[in-house]
This record gives C-alpha cells, structure tokens and sequence, in this order.
C-alpha cells in the first residue's frame, strides 16, 4: 500500500515540477517550488529518510521560499517574454534523458536487500554504530564522526555562500538600481500592524526556538541534528521578523553577531578537529577527546553539532537581513 | 608537541580553510591581505614538503578521524597530486603577493576581508579536491572551491563580471551535479565512495549499462567544469572580467584542478576496468582537443581584449593537455601533466603582467595599448618571457611539455603525425597572437603624439608587484633549463595512472 | 514493486529533464536557479531511493527493536550534504540576480546580453 | 474497553478522511477566494483534530500522543491565523468577495 | 482505517495541487499552499503511526511550523507589494 502512496505522491512530483517550470509569473514558480519540496519531503520519509526529509522541509519550504521571496522583491516577478524554442538545448536535454532512462534497466531492484549499496560499506555502519559510537541516530554517527569531514566541508560551503551573499550586497549600488520609496516600518500595512498573525507570531517564537534546540540536541536519539536546527531557529527569528520588523530584530541580534555566529561554529568544528590532533589522534578524531573513546565520541559530536547549528544559523539570517535591508537603502 | 609532519596532507586542507572564517575578522585595513598571503605561502611550504615525501617515495596517506577507508574518509598524496598541489599553492601564494594594490583598486576596504577569505577558501577548496581519495569528498570540496571562486570573479568593479559569474555559477553547479550523478550510479552498482576500492569492486559490474552512463555523466561533468571544448563557453567572459588579480589564480589552477579528477577518476576506476573504454576515451576527447586547439587559438587571433585573448589561449592549452592524456600512452600523460605545470607557469606570469599593466592602464584593448611598454619595459619584458614559454620556445618551459608531447604524438603512428600537425598549428598561431600584443606594445607609436609615449617616463607598477612576476617570468626559464622535479613528478604519476594497464 | 523501482527511477529521469531544460532553456535569471532547484532535487531522488530496503525502516535504533532490518544510512547521509550545498548555490546565485538586477535593471538573459553588445 | 476505543478512534479517522476531502473539494470547487478559504480552514481545523484524536486514541497515553497533541495544538492556533492573515492580504490588495474574479492586477497564472 | 484516512489527505492534496496551479489569483495559490502544508502534517503523523515510528512526529512539527512562517512570508510580501502600489497611486493622485 505505501508502495501505491510513493506512487501517487511521485506522480504529483512531477506534475508540480513541471508547473512551476511552466508559470510565467515567478512568484507561484516559486510557492510551487515550496510545494515540491514538501512533496519530495514525504517522499524522503517514505522511503525511510527521516533526517533527509527534516532538511529537505526546512530547507525547501522554509528557507529556500523565503530567499527566493527575498530576491524577488528586489527584482521582478513576472518572465517578460516566454520561452524561445532553443532547439539545440532541447535536443540536449533530451539525449542526457535518454542516456539516463538506458541506465535503468539494469539497476539493481528497488528495495533489494541484496544490492551492492546493501551489503557492502553500509552494513559496517549499521553493527559499528552500537559498538564504537553508541549513537541510536545511525545516519547522525556517519555524518558527524565516521564521514566527519564531508560535514566539515559542508559547514564551509554554508559559510562561503553566507560571505558571498554578504559581500555581493554590500556592494556599492549600481546604476540602474531606482531608490524605492521608504515605506517600511511606517506604512500602515504590513503584517506588524496586524493584530492576530502578530500575538500568535510572538506567542510562538519562543516555542519554536525551544524546538529548535530539541532538534539539535536530539539528533543523536532522532531525526534533526545541527543542520535541521539551525534552519528552525533561523526560521523563528525570521517569523520574529515578519511581525516585529526588521529594526527590531537586528536590535535583539544585530549583524555583528551573525557574523560572530558564522564565524564560531566553523571555528569550533575546526577546533574540534584540530584537538584530535593535538590529543594524539587524526584530525577530527573524537575517540580521543576524553579517557573513554565512547565518551569523547559523543563529546565530540555533540560540539560540532553545535558548530553546524551555529554557523547555519548566523549564515541563514545574515544572507535574510543582506536580501531584506537591501530594499530599503 | 605532537609532531606534525604526519599530518601534512590535513594541513595542508584545513590550515587555509580555518584560516578563512578568522580572516573575515580582520577589519583594519591591510591586515586580511597580510594573513591570507601568510596562510597562502604556508600552504605552499607545506606542498613543497609533500611533493619532497612523495619525490623520496613515500606514499602518504592519512585517514580522517580514525575511520579506515573506505569506511571513513581517506586523504592521498601520490605524484600527481603532488604536482598539482605545487601548481595551486604556488599560483595562490604568488597572485596574493601581487594582488594588494590591484585588489585595493577593485575592492573597497571594508569589504575585503570577505574577499580574501573566500580567497582561503578557494585555495582549501582546490587542495581538498587534490588530497582526496574519495569521490563524494571531492565533490564537496569542488563546491566549495566553486562558490568561492563565483565569489572572487564577482569582485570585480566590471559591471560585465555578473552575468559573466551567473554563467559560470550556472554551468559550474550543472557539471557537479552531472559528476554527483555520475557517482551515485557507480555507488548504487558497487556500494563503495572510496576510489581505491570502487577500482577493486567496479571488475564485476563493469559491463553494466549504469557504469557506462556513469563514465559519461561523470566524463561531461567534470569536461564542463574543466572547460573542456565545446564546453568553455563559461571561461573567456570570467576569465576576462574577473579582478586581474583573481585571474591569475584561477587560470593557473582551477580548470586544471577539475581536469586532474577527470583524469584520476577515468584512469583509475573505469580505463582499466570498462571493455572498450579506452577507445571512447581517446575517441570522445582526442577529437575536442584537437578542436579546442585550433578553435581556441583561431579565436585568440582576432581577438582585441588583452584579457579575452589569454583567456581563449587557456581554453587552447587545455586541449594541449587533454591531447596528451587521450593518447593514453605514459609518454602521452606525462606530458600533458607536464603542460598541466608549465602552463601554469606561463599563464601566470602572463596574467601578473596584465596585473601590474593595470596598475597603470585603463584598457586592455590592444588597439589603444599602444607604447606601454615604453612605460613599463619591466613589466612588459616578463610579459614576453612568458609569452615565449607559452608558445614553446626552446629554453623556456613550454617548450619540455610541447617537446614530450610531439614525442608522445611519434608514438602513435600516422594518427600522431597528425596530432604534430594540430599541435604545431597550435603553437604558430600563438606565436602571431604573442606577436600581435608585443607589436601593440613594443612598436606601434601612441596615437596621442609624442607627448604620452615618447617622453612618457617610466611608470612600472609597484616594485612587489614586479618582483613576483619577474621571479614568475624566470621560473618559466629556470624550468625549462632545469627540468629534473616537475618531470620526474609527471613520468611518476603517469606511470602510476597507468601502472596497470595492460 | 518491479515495476515501483523502475518508477522511482523514471521520476529521478523526468525531474532532472524538467529542471535541466529550465536551466539551459529558460531566459529569465531567477526562473534558471528554480530549475537548478529542481534539477538537483532529482538527484537527490536518486541517491534515497536506492538507499530502500523493502521492509526496512529508518536507520535510528529505537528502544523496543528486535533485530531491526534498517534503510542504508550512507545515501542519505552524503544528500544531507548535497541538500545544503543545494541551498548554499542558490542564495549565492541570488545575490548575483540581485546585484545583476541593481546594475542592468533587468534579469532577462538576452536583454543583458543586448545592454553589454551597446 | 480496547474494542470501544478501536471504535472511537475508526470514526473519527474516517470522519477526519471525510472532512479532509470535502474540504478539498471545496477548495477547488467553490466560486471565489474566500468561498474556498471557508471550505478549506474549516475543514483544515475539524479534520486534523479529527484525523490526529483519532491516532492519539490508537496510540495510548505515550510520547506519541504527547507530541500529536503539539501537533493539534499548533496546527489549531496557526490554521486560523494563516486564514485570518490571508483574507487580511486579499480584502487590501481588492480582491472582492462577491466578485468571482480578482481585478486585473493580480489575475495571473 | 488508516488507509482510508492516508488517501483522502493524498486526494485532497491532488486537488489543492489542481487549484495552485489554476489560481486564479496569488491567493488562491497561498490558500492551497496552505492547505497542502497542513495535509503534509497529517499524513506525515498517519504514516508515522503506520510505520510505527512515533519519532517521526518530530517532523510532522517541524512541517507545521515551517508551513505557517513560509505562508506569513509569503503574506507579508504580497503585503508590501500592495502598500508600495498603493503609495503610488496616492502620489499620483497628489500630483
């Protein structure tokens, strides 16, 4: 029966992909954009991805939307002409389907337990996570200790694109920017003149944030870790936000400390890993951070699970308020 | 103190990395330029000593966090890597000794340590993608160094380097996207990330339709990445547009990074495991080389922006370098890795001349370039040793690479007196574009009179500036006299690659 | 469940011509990014479902479990990875819309190209 | 006792089926925006108490149904915010309830 | 039973799908973004229950809370489109 669902919902996958390609007005593109994630989210969960699904959520209808909303406002919303038939890049476009639908055929069977991704490498994890690491979070113990450095990395492309946005907008204005009237504190309308969204806005971002370091804290036990956290965080402040104003919010935490934030989570992963070398051990090794492997195993994934959620974090909200104080200049 | 030395291989990715998100701290001015060439020069050191283990015979290898691969993530230093390390490091600490005044007339104050830490982070990127050994890994770090590299290209104060980056953005996110395809799909039909074990394990599944399209996706990929012909379309636009200072740096090494994993993950997962593959190989890119020369050097000719011009001459060396490795022959490899070197050289000092010219030019166009040299002789004379070596003049660098390549080409038969033919058409033509510039330069009288050129004291760039582009110009002479290292490395790494070919 | 493999696949095809052709085809700036969007969401598609064991369930051990069958944690683990890199290229690909946006006024590919050709 | 719960809990999980789909038919069906708001906040309320009372039955007195009624309670207090902050948007920007169409500005797909 | 349940809440998301894509207006596409995010969170809690997996709630919340901030942004952009266009119009009238 879920086989049918996974059906179903895949079949709506790709209607929605082709509707948002399709729509001249960018602005449904993108809230069909925000439904496609939630869909392949689901998608994820089916197929027993729960920490992929958390992100992909967050990340896709949550982030994404907003950053797409955000870059929006500063451009256009609508396609001005439709789509020239580029003959070339259709052909192209078609040949790579066809190459990848040849390679179909002989995939090894969905689902198969006996498949080389089943029984090679994978299995390892799954009896040395109890042993070594003792993390029931299996997908937790290989991100962040058995394949740690891939995360490191990862940490650092959040981090060049949170200074790329960064020094992108800080850019001196060009000339065909046209200077908008100043409308956005004082304007009548907007969401933190409205009564409701405003009361249940603030009621809950407190309660949002405390989810937040439930997911981060909890990735060892269950789906979330540093990544999904710092997205749900960075959500809370920006629903803050929505119903309180900008100025507001960089009051409570101004850019400086964004940027601090950027700057110590990267920092405390690399630390982190730099201890392992000095404590005898391979950069990134936890095992030798306390007396007990096991012990230093989980000290060291909680740290740099706090260095992810931090950098994310700090990057999140610092390419939001770059994208929002760029409309009012 | 815990001795260090075994840990180069991680040094050398995280020193330049970690260095980044403190550099973005450094507001007073000056003082982010300081610490990246710093942090730059200490990654070169440490290449020298890698490549140093590696030219002893040593096999360094070093896992991350303890992890036996291929469970955990192993880092490898081989020769080729070794090689190529040299060539991004030394690229990187060269083109931050030259940069500061340029970058100071491109970038104001106060957004540089932004820039220059995206500077480290590039550098780590590329050394991340070098030292790995396992495929998923070098995607990352390609991503990293990708971002920061779109970064560095849209510092430029040239309105034109937007689009120019969007493109690059857009092109560069699609070949790693193809490459991520690529090695989902040998990782669904072998179960492993690592490529020393995917070598071991890809002898089973090798006849299977997922592997063969894996090899194209990840051959496309990696080609788009390289800018490989007919997929520069990227390059000349960033190229031209990017802080002349960054284009030194990329030109010397970004291309060639994504060419080295090309090569390395063609040579050693699929050549000798696929039936056949060595002939798709040769045949799919032995053609786009020979193309990528004449096109690229054709399109050099008429060109009129200094900039562009040299930017289409990459587009042609890289074909240089692909014509050697699709000969499939250890002679053939080991030349187009040399070129991967030499050319490095010549394009650098090539484009730290255009670094300091711009110091005192407004134009690259070759038509009001007119009687530069006359201000600048220094600067214009390195331009010219490294012109040399580009087209390959005996004594100079180019020529050892273009030399091996020839032979390599004798080796294979009437084909090759073909491919003789293609690489000495190649090299005529640079010679009329290296001629056109010099005679802009060097010979043509300014249009303004006598006033501007003839009693136009000498106004060379500052003297750092000149320095690292003269020590750059002589390093083109100095190689191509003194062959011993960079060959050695070469013909090791080939000989590797190649080791268990049949 | 033959027949629902081969779809999952199938989808991973459509969805990464869908986006593909977005990318290379489309003119606008923003509407390219949302089909990279798309285009690595494939992916991502890809890399899950052939980390499904039938009968398995998410690798995270639970108190209660005897013997549990679990999905491979690696793919999901590496698109953890490639999600964020996702996210990552498409804010900085923004930032460049915008600043086109603010120096040409216009976010159109060939209305750029023909503003430089001037 | 387990059977007269197991009840409880299948009528409501088809009651909720049941509001859940009318409400997606009145969503699409319905003539105007805020005819269609009607049909889905109503139904977006009284189906998930309905659809998640009836797992929280199912499921006893666990972590589970601790977390479900989380759930319920923020779906409860944000459905009706979104609705109100919606129309709010809709009634400024001119869309008008007895018109079946938006004006022209905002006509778009 | 739960079936039952899992295919109204797919069904419904099928037809708020079909109302995205026709619109007609921007906020008719916000009400079936909504409307769909709100699904999601009930048939993530069913299949949770049904895979018996009770820690998947986590994400069910984490739907939730997403779905309402992405609307209210959403909101709040077409909010300052409006009053810019109303601001417009108020000094051309001036004029």
């Amino acid at each position: 029966m879920t086989v049918l669902f996974s059906v179903f919902l895949l079949t709506l996958l790709v209607i929605t992909a082709i509707a948002a390609v399709q729509s001249r007005n960018l602005f449904v593109s993108v809230m069909l954009l925000g439904i496609f994630s939630l869909l392949i989210a689901a998608n994820f969960l089916l197929l027993d991805a729960a920490d992929v699904a958390l992100t992909e959520a967050a990340v896709g209808a949550g982030i994404s939307t907003v950053l797409f909303l955000g870059a929006l406002a500063l451009t256009f919303e609508r396609e001005h002409r439709p789509t020239p038939h580029r003959w070339l890049s259709l052909a192209v476009v078609f040949a790579a389907t066809l190459v990848v639908l040849y390679a179909t055929f002989d995939k090894p069977k969905f689902g198969d337990p006996g498949a080389p991704v089943q029984v090679h490498v994978a299995p390892w994890y799954i009896e040395k996570t109890p042993e070594v690491i003792d993390v029931p979070n299996i997908v937790t113990a290989v991100l962040a200790s058995f394949r740690g450095y891939d995360t490191l990395g990862e940490v650092f492309v959040v981090f060049t694109a949170g200074i790329g946005v960064l020094f992108l907008l800080s850019a001196s204005h060009g000339h065909a920017a046209q200077r908008r009237p100043h409308n956005g504190d004082e304007s009548k309308i907007g969401l933190r003149n409205d009564l409701i969204p405003r009361v249940v806005g603030r009621l809950l971002v407190p309660f949002i944030l405390l989810f937040g370091l439930y997911v981060q804290f909890h990735g060892d036990y269950g789906p979330g870790g540093g990544f999904q956290a710092g997205a749900l965080i960075a959500a809370a402040v920006i629903l803050f936000a929505l119903v309180e104003g900008e100025e507001r919010t960089l009051e409570a935490i101004p850019r400086g400390a964004l940027l601090a934030l950027m700057v110590s989570g990267a920092m405390l992963y690399g630390l982190v890993g730099v201890a392992g070398i000095f404590l005898g051990g391979e950069f990134l090794n936890y095992s030798v951070l306390a007396d007990d492997p096991i012990a230093g195993q989980h000290l060291g994934i909680i740290l740099i699970e706090a260095g992810v959620g931090l950098t994310v974090t700090g990057v999140l909200l610092s390419i939001f308020h770059a994208f929002a104080a760029r409309d009012r200049f | 103190m815990t001795d260090l030395s075994m840990h180069l291989p991680a040094i050398q990715v995280v020193a330049p990395m970690l260095l980044a998100p403190l550099v973005v701290l450094l507001k007073p001015r000056g003082l982010a330029w300081m610490a990246a060439t710093a942090g730059s020069i200490m990654a070169f050191l440490v290449a020298l000593n890698l490549a140093g283990q590696v030219l002893a015979g040593a096999d360094v290898r070093y896992v991350m966090g303890g992890w036996a691969e291929p469970y955990g993530i192993g880092l490898r230093v081989d020769e080729f890597s070794a090689l190529l390390l040299l060539i991004v490091n030394g690229a990187s600490a060269a083109a931050l000794l030259a940069a500061r005044r340029s970058i100071d007339d491109a970038i104001e104050g106060d957004r540089q340590p932004l820039f220059y830490s995206a500077w480290l982070l590039t550098l780590a990127g590329l050394c991340g993608i070098v030292v790995s050994a396992d495929a998923f890994n070098i995607f990352v770090f390609m991503e990293i160094s990708s971002l920061a590299s779109y970064i560095l290209v849209a510092g430029s104060p040239d309105r034109r380097a937007l689009p120019a980056v969007f493109k690059y953005l857009m092109m560069g996110t699609i070949g790693a996207t193809f490459y991520l395809i690529g090695v989902g799909l040998v990782y669904m039909m072998t179960g492993t990330l690592n490529l020393a074990d995917m070598e071991l394990r890809i002898h089973e599944v090798a006849d299977q339709r997922p592997i063969l399209v894996a090899a194209g996706f990840i051959t496309v990929g990696l080609a788009l990445k390289a800018a490989v012909f007919p997929l520069h379309v990227w390059l000349p636009n960033a190229y031209t547009y990017a802080p002349h200072a960054v284009t030194v740096f990329l030109a010397a090494c970004a291309t060639k990074v994504s060419l080295y994993v090309l090569l390395r993950f063609d040579f050693v997962v699929f050549q000798q495991n696929l039936v056949g593959h060595e002939l798709q190989f040769t045949a799919f890119l032995m053609p786009l080389a020979a193309l990528a020369i004449l096109v690229g050097s054709a399109v050099a000719l008429f060109e009129n922006n200094l900039k562009r011009l040299l930017a289409y001459s990459s587009v042609a060396q890289i074909g240089y370098i692909l014509l050697g490795a699709s000969m499939i022959s250890v002679a053939g490899l080991s030349a187009g890795m040399l070129h991967m070197f030499n050319h490095a050289l010549a394009k650098g000092t090539l484009f730290l001349a255009v670094v300091c010219l711009a110091t005192r030019l407004a134009t690259f166009d070759l038509r009001e370039m007119a009687g530069a040299a006359r201000a600048m002789p220094w600067t214009m004379a390195a331009f010219v040793l490294g012109g040399l070596s580009l087209i390959g003049v005996p004594g100079t660098a180019g020529f050892i690479s273009k030399w091996y390549l020839v032979t390599a080409a004798l080796e294979q038969g009437w084909l090759g007196v073909a491919l003789i033919v293609v690489v000495v058409a190649g090299s005529l033509m640079a010679v009329a574009y290296i001629w056109r510039i010099v005679e802009a330069v060097w010979f043509t009288q300014p249009e303004g009179g006598a006033a501007e050129g003839g009693t136009a004291s000498m106004n060379e760039a500052p003297l750092l500036m000149l320095a690292v582009t003269w020590a750059a110009a002589l390093a083109n002479i100095g190689f191509g006299l003194y062959t011993s290292p960079q060959r050695e490395l070469a013909e090791k790494a080939a000989g590797a690659l190649l080791g268990q070919l049949p | 469940m033959e027949l629902l493999g081969i779809y999952h696949y199938w989808v991973f095809a459509v969805l990464l011509m869908i986006g593909f052709y977005a990318v290379v085809a489309k003119v606008n700036l923003v509407k390219k990014l949302i089909g990279l969007s798309l285009f690595q969401s494939a992916v991502f598609l890809l890399y899950i479902t052939m980390g499904k064991v039938s009968g398995g369930t998410a690798p995270i051990f639970l108190k209660d479990m005897i013997d549990p069958v679990f999905s491979n944690p690696l793919p999901q683990v590496l698109i953890l990875t490639a999600i964020v890199v996702g996210i990552s290229t498409t804010a900085l690909g923004l930032g460049i819309v915008v600043r086109i946006k603010e120096e040409y006024g216009t976010i159109e590919e060939d209305e750029i190209q023909e503003i430089d050709r001037r | 006792m387990q059977v007269v719960l197991d009840i409880i809990s299948w009528v409501l999980l088809t009651a909720g089926g049941a509001f859940v789909l009318v409400g997606g038919i009145g969503a699409l069906r319905m003539p105007n925006l805020y005819t269609r708001m009607h049909a889905a906040s109503v139904t977006d309320t009284v189906g998930a108490i309905l659809v998640l009372g009836g797992i929280m039955l199912q499921a006893g007195l666990t972590l589970a149904t601790i977390k479900l009624a989380a759930i319920l309670l923020f779906l409860l207090i944000t459905s009706p915010t979104a609705s109100y902050a919606l129309a709010n948007a809709a009634m400024i920007a001119g869309v008008k309830p007895e018109a079946g169409r938006a004006p022209d500005t905002e006509h778009d797909s | 039973m739960y079936y039952v349940v899992t295919i109204a809440t797919l069904v419904t998301m099928a037809l708020a799908l079909v109302r995205a894509v026709l619109g007609p207006t921007v906020y008719d596409r916000v009400l079936s973004v909504n409307m769909f995010g709100t699904k999601t969170v009930l048939l993530i809690s069913v299949i949770a229950y049904l895979a018996g997996r009770p820690d998947f709630l986590d994400l069910a919340l984490a739907y939730a809370l997403i779905n309402f901030i992405g609307v209210l942004a959403v909101l709040e952009f077409f909010k300052s489109r409006t009053a810019r266009r109303l601001q417009e119009q108020s000094e051309r009238e001036e004029n």
